[in-house]
């Protein structure tokens, strides 16, 4: 009768080693063929031969929530690539890109990492969410593969000093300082309140932010709430409450467009402020706002309205995601990089983006001992407002 | 304070509207039914998206709002109730008398289904209130000003709602046959079938109310936060059921007790104690209530069934 | 007439599946035309329902002839003579030891992802599978023994080995924490506090970074030297095989984990031998009655929260070294729910089951994504829909063994 | 002789590896009351269990007024006119003493019936009617029997199965359950009585079945066994 626990155990340990076994072997034995993905054509083995193309890889929200940001990603890779194939390719050999998918989930980007190794890529434009290119940069690291990252601001990823992880974007604590310097200077405002919505990105930045005007300007409100909250009542009463002149907000677009209605509704007139999580997404946020988005400041690289223009003649008029002229001009850099380094090595391909200097879209791209672009300590941040329902700058000082 | 509490009111009764559903069920099935949520995010997807069609189509303008709502709402009661219907059917029905783990993964089954479901056909964007438009801007914002406290239309016609809502089921369930049958069945099972009561068409009866009120609080919350997105009923209905707990499982008046008592202890801890640990402060009430007072607020005690 | 039904069965599923497909499927509201309207993708539903209600029915008639109910030998086929099962265990895992001299470096990350999300769903059987007590937030578990490993090693600069042990010492105390409440709480409430543990550990991890490192991971340039105890002493000539230079700890790594998953197996298979599992079972099966037969049930239950907390803790630890940095959204209330399906898909109260859930619901999708380049976006919902599924077709798994509660 | 109200033929059923019935043949005449007596755990109160499909019946056939039932919902057996009274009564113990009643009468719809109805019930058992708006769990024992047997009254069956009404009750209780129930003869109503007071039943049935570890081991006339020195040995207490 009590055959039960007896049928579970009995063979437990062998059948689940013998699984383990299978699993291990059916993972591990297999090189995955290369799956061509994007621009250019079919690939064959692993190990690179001077008739091969040179492989690079993307990896970054293909699907999931944030497949959007993944299409930038893409897209500007793509851009990139067609370009350089059109040229004939470096040293006589097409260039293909694969891409694979971290769904913007820290716990899948060191699985896409993985694959996007064992494609035997130069190197890797991407991730996306500083949360996944952390732990996918320091797997690219360790087997000398070039990452660069063009839309992770979170300073920790190159903080760590890794000699193969690069990005093209700013960082958090240039942002913020720029933002800082806004608010106290020009817009000369005596009360601030401060929100995010502790995400990686999102408090970094906001307390970069705080800790940038620490002494300059009285912060009345310092508060989180969940990324998935969209009442922000409660949080907006505490504006009305203790007073600002001009809200920040630490997040993305997506509760970004809510929080402001409600903070329209609830009659606060003071402006937002934001980041680059905010800044672009035409569709998804200034035009879900409305009017009340007028006035909303946000920090941004000035834009190149010739790559948008191209952009939009290569994708049949697609409006241009903000992030899709960093990836351009990250996979440009690295191709640069690959045809000046002459090799297909990951660490001496290195070398020569810590060496080189490309002029680009984004302006002249230099990169420093940590992979950072070199400039001043705002970066190359802007202040843009939104007017009559579009960015434009606001103060380039 | 005053502000912050009454928007914890609003958000509270809300809750409560949720938590009716929760509660009915596991009253008469001892389920949690994890999908149910689910089921108010897809009453409020139908609901803003019946809003966003009228008004991208013109309809609006001609119909005006409050008939316009009125559709929305009742589109979005029609799609619930059948889901309500279909997911009790297939996922619930067959597992009865399976134990009591059986039917808990099943429902978390299906509610990672319906979320992901809508996600995939609907998209991971949000879908927003059709929050450009005038007639909008101006019937949903404004408002009465009294002391320190604001008073949006928004948080009325929810407050208003909810209550006839909860007014309405009660009277429902004192004085209707069926109602009276719903609260039969939860007492005893066995004698419900015994004295003629088709157990299973109440049980249908059950899902298809509470998962139409919980489709209106859905089309409530989405004129509340501005927008319907695929995740946002797991976590707010997690805090319903905690709300049913509350003022104790199985029992009508206790949820709507229990769901404003929540809404209000949840704006207490953002403004008194740290906003960020909003989501935790649900948690903690359950604990405690649940270690100081198993049966919550109004349970009344009785026996276990064995 | 069965034939008949089960086609029944299959029609009526896609018909249903098509007709409230069609408000999510088929309307779409767009600002410049109203409300769109297209059938073709509630056709599309319908039919993939369909096909699944076939593969259901199919599942269904094999359990009928393959399933526990139908008689069984009291060993399976390829059941073993006891020496010689031990030899072949001693060779597998020499092999699967031996795997990453010829496989490619990046696929043995993944390797160890799957292994140690193994030890979790095992460890994880003892609470869900053998005890039948719905964990829903093991993830926290999981993040305890992970940041307590990144702190010790961060800031007290321990070295791997005690670190490791003391994450997961940390995790096995908070299971023993949140198995008190559980001690008077019915399943399903214990279901939706275990939640609640969960969310309150990612909002601690998320909000005190002042400790955590918060969102911005553990800086992990002071982790490297983790796996000192393996590296150093005794390690050169052990793994000199595997570790060229320049690769920092993936082969150690793939190897604690193996080792730790086969140490977890073998604790988990001996503990459900013993009394205490039997203990286990009869908790599943009736409380009441285990009660009764004096099972004490406070004793067990707590055993169970702790002994599996304690190996996600261990795992947990182990994550922190493969990962080098931790971020609260590891931890966050879908992992809990994965682990759920790990244990699920394979099978209740069985070892092999986790083991091959974890390594379906982890390895198999990316692999996949070369052929199809869109399964991560489908791979929820098809954990969702087989969670329900199994339940409903085949509540007791791929492997597992069927609760002989009696209806009713 | 017509076609008798309720018949068993062969029935078995099993709760898991119990074996509750075996073999069952037991037949029920029209306006008869039949008592089924036997020790605890003899099977009587799944013989009733069985008939109202509750229990399902593992081989065998069960028959109500020449149609099988079997595997019918419980529900649909109710409909069909039997009303089961189980054991331990089972009130709905927060539903009013009015509101069990209407669930008694759940399945008949006109209002003006069911009041009607209710004032009968009210009419033979009087206590009911001062306590009509209190809710059922606050009744006595006593109380709750009346209740439970009034509220199968409601649907007017053809067939009352009644399990044990005399369980946990007073002497003088019982004596009035026991005149009600003998009331209900000469109204036509058909019982099937399940009693541990093996005495008062038999005294009161027209025939009875003495079931023993699930079988049927004597069958006859209530007085006839009343009378027999074995059942009087085994059951009356010598």
């Amino acid at each position: 009768m009590r055959r039960t626990w007896m049928d579970v155990t009995r063979n437990g340990l062998w059948t689940g080693l013998a699984a383990g076994i299978a699993l291990a072997v059916a993972a591990c034995g297999k090189d995955p063929a290369p799956a061509p993905s994007g621009g250019a054509g079919a690939g064959g083995g692993a190990a690179p031969a001077s008739s091969e193309p040179i492989r690079i890889g993307v990896g970054g929200p293909i699907t999931g929530p944030q497949a959007k940001n993944g299409s930038d990603l893409v897209d500007g890779t793509t851009m990139a690539v067609e370009e350089w194939n059109a040229k004939g390719g470096i040293r006589g050999r097409k260039i293909e890109f694969v891409a694979r998918d971290d769904e913007a989930d820290p716990k899948k980007a060191p699985t896409a990492a993985a694959q996007l190794i064992d494609q035997g890529v130069v190197g890797v434009i991407g991730h996306f969410n500083s949360g996944s290119t952390i732990p996918a940069s320091k797997a690219y690291a360790d087997k000398g593969i070039v990452c660069i990252t063009p839309a992770s601001t979170n300073e920790f990823v190159t903080d760590r000093g890794l000699p193969t992880v690069f990005r093209v974007c700013g960082r958090d604590d240039q942002q913020a300082a720029r933002a800082a310097k806004f608010v106290a200077e020009e817009f000369k405002a005596k009360k601030v309140a401060i929100f995010d919505n502790r995400t990686a990105y999102g408090k970094g930045l906001a307390d970069n932010f705080a800790n940038a005007l620490k002494g300059r300007v009285e912060i009345t409100v310092r508060e989180g709430f969940d990324e998935k909250e969209r009442n922000f009542k409660p949080y907006l009463n505490m504006i009305k409450e203790k007073g600002a002149d001009i809200w920040y907000f630490g997040g993305i677009f997506e509760q970004a467009a809510p929080l402001l209605i409600q903070a329209r509704g609830v009659g606060i007139t003071a402006p937002m402020m934001s980041g680059d999580g905010v800044h672009g997404y035409v569709d998804d946020f200034l035009k879900k706002v409305g009017e009340g988005a007028n006035g909303t400041f946000t920090t941004f690289p000035p834009t190149d309205p010739a790559f948008i223009q191209r952009y939009k003649a290569r994708f049949a008029g697609k409006e241009p995601g903000p992030y899709a002229i960093f990836s351009y001009v990250a996979a440009n850099v690295l191709l640069h990089a690959i045809h000046d380094s002459g090799s297909e090595d990951g660490r001496k391909v290195a070398e020569a983006l810590h060496k080189g200097s490309w002029d680009s879209p984004l302006g002249k791209i230099e990169f420093d001992a940590k992979g950072d672009v070199k400039g001043p300590p705002e970066g190359t941040y802007v202040v843009w407002v939104v007017k009559d329902g579009a960015h434009v700058v606001h103060s380039s000082k | 304070m005053i502000q912050t509490l009454w928007d914890g009111f609003v958000q509270g009764a809300l809750y409560a509207v949720v938590a009716l559903g929760y509660t009915m069920v596991y009253g008469i099935l001892m389920l949690i039914n994890f999908a149910h949520g689910e089921v108010m995010m897809l009453g409020a997807y139908a609901g803003v998206v019946t809003l966003a069609g009228l008004a991208g189509s013109g309809a609006m303008a001609s119909l005006g709002l409050p008939l316009c709502l009125c559709g929305a709402v009742l589109a979005s009661m029609g799609v619930a109730a059948c889901y309500g219907f279909v997911v009790e059917r297939v996922a619930y029905r067959p597992l009865r008398g399976a134990g009591s783990l059986s039917p808990l993964i099943s429902a978390i089954g299906v509610s990672i289904v319906l979320q992901n479901f809508v996600m995939l056909t609907q998209g991971n964007a949000p879908i927003y209130v059709p929050g450009a438009d005038k007639a909008w801007q101006d019937a949903l914002t404004g408002g009465w000003t009294a002391g320190p406290l604001s008073v949006q239309p928004t948080d009325a016609l929810i407050v208003a709602v909810c209550v006839l809502l909860m007014a309405g089921l009660w009277l429902f369930v004192q004085k209707t046959r069926i109602g009276t049958a719903m609260r039969a069945t939860s007492q005893d099972r066995v004698m419900a079938r015994l004295v003629g009561i088709d157990v299973d068409r109440v049980i249908s009866a059950t899902f298809v109310i509470g998962s139409a009120l919980a489709a209106v609080a859905g089309v409530l919350t989405s004129l509340l936060t501005m927008q319907a997105k695929f995740d946002m009923g797991f976590l707010l209905g997690m805090k319903a059921f905690v709300a049913a707990v509350l003022g104790g499982i199985g029992n009508i008046p206790g949820a709507m007790l229990g769901g404003l008592l929540l809404g209000l202890v949840e704006a207490a801890g953002i403004y008194g104690l740290r906003a960020d640990y909003k989501d935790v402060y649900a948690f903690g009430l359950l604990l405690v209530v649940l270690i100081a007072r198993p049966r919550g607020l109004l349970g009344e005690r009785v026996a276990e069934k064995v | 007439m069965t034939p008949f039904r089960a086609v029944l069965r299959v029609l009526l599923a896609s018909a249903v599946a098509f007709a409230i497909s069609i408000p999510f499927a088929s309307v779409r509201s767009t600002a410049e035309a109203g409300f769109t309207f297209d059938l073709r993708p509630a056709g599309t539903i319908a039919g993939v329902v369909a096909a699944a209600a076939i593969l259901g029915e199919l599942v269904r008639l094999a359990g009928r002839y393959l399933g526990p109910g139908a008689p069984r030998d009291a060993r399976p086929p390829f059941a073993l003579p006891a020496k010689a099962r031990g030899a072949a265990l001693a060779a597998a895992a020499l092999l699967v030891a031996l795997v990453p001299l010829w496989s490619g470096s990046g696929t043995v990350t993944m390797a160890t992802e799957a292994m140690i999300f193994a030890v979790i769903a095992v460890g994880l059987q003892i609470t869900i599978g053998m005890a039948g007590l719905l964990v829903l937030g093991h993830a926290g578990f999981w993040a305890v023994g992970a940041y307590t490993y990144g702190l010790l090693t961060i800031h007290l600069g321990w070295s791997f080995w005690p670190a490791m042990a003391a994450g997961g010492v940390a995790a096995a105390a908070m299971g023993f924490m949140v198995g008190l409440p559980a001690l008077r709480l019915r399943g399903d409430y214990l279901a939706v506090v275990t939640l609640g543990f969960g969310e309150a550990v990612r909002a601690v991890l998320k909000n005190e970074n002042k400790w955590t490192g918060g969102d911005a991971n553990l800086p992990s340039n002071l982790v490297p030297g983790q796996l000192r105890g393996v590296q150093g002493e005794i390690g050169q000539w052990i793994w000199q095989p595997y570790g060229t230079p320049g690769r920092n700890g993936d082969y150690e790594c793939y190897l604690t984990a193996l080792g730790l998953l086969a140490l977890c197996i073998f604790s988990v298979v001996r503990l459900a031998r013993s009394r205490e599992g039997r203990a286990l079972f009869a908790l599943r099966e009736d409380e009441t009655a285990a009660k009764c037969m004096g099972v004490d049930t406070v004793r067990t239950k707590l055993l169970a929260f702790t002994s599996s907390a304690m190996w996600a803790g261990l795992a947990g630890a182990l994550t922190a070294v493969q990962r080098d940095s931790l971020n609260p959204e590891l931890f966050d209330f879908n992992t809990s729910i994965l682990f759920v399906a790990m244990v699920v898909l394979g099978g209740l109260g069985s070892v092999a089951g986790a083991v091959l859930g974890a390594g379906a619901l982890w390895i198999l999708p990316p692999l996949l994504q070369d052929w199809f380049e869109d399964i991560t976006l489908y791979r929820p919902l098809v954990i969702g829909a087989l969670m329900a599924g199994m339940m409903v077709v085949r509540p007791e798994g791929l492997l597992g063994s069927r609760s002989r509660k009696a209806a009713g | 002789m017509t076609a008798p109200l309720l018949e068993l033929r062969s029935v078995s059923a099993s709760y898991g590896p119990i074996r509750a019935l075996k073999d069952v043949t037991l037949r029920v005449g029209r306006g008869e009351i039949v008592a089924l007596i036997g020790a605890n755990g003899a099977g009587k109160t799944s013989a009733l269990m069985t008939i109202s499909q509750i229990v399902r019946a593992s081989a065998g056939d069960v028959l109500f007024d020449g149609r099988s039932i079997l595997g019918m919902p419980p529900d649909r057996v109710t409909a069909a006119g039997i009303c089961h009274v189980p054991e331990g009564r089972r009130i709905f113990a927060r539903l009013t003493v009015e509101e069990n009643l209407r669930m008694g009468a759940f399945l008949v719809r006109d209002a003006a019936v069911v009041a009607a109805r209710m004032e009968a019930a009210f009419a033979v058992f009087p206590r009911l009617r001062e306590r009509r708006m209190q809710t059922g769990g606050t009744l006595s024992g006593g109380e709750q029997q009346m209740l439970a047997i009034a509220r199968a009254l409601m649907l007017e069956p053809k067939l009352l199965l009644l399990d044990e009404p005399s369980l946990g009750l007073a002497p003088l209780i019982v004596r009035q359950i026991f005149d009600v129930v003998a009331d209900l003869r000469r109204r036509g109503v058909t019982v099937l009585l399940v009693e541990q007071n093996a005495r008062m039943a038999l005294r009161l049935a027209d025939r009875a079945y003495v079931l023993e570890t699930g079988e049927i081991r004597r069958e006859g006339p209530g007085a006839e066994l009343l009378d027999d020195p074995a059942i009087r040995e085994a059951y009356l207490g010598g």
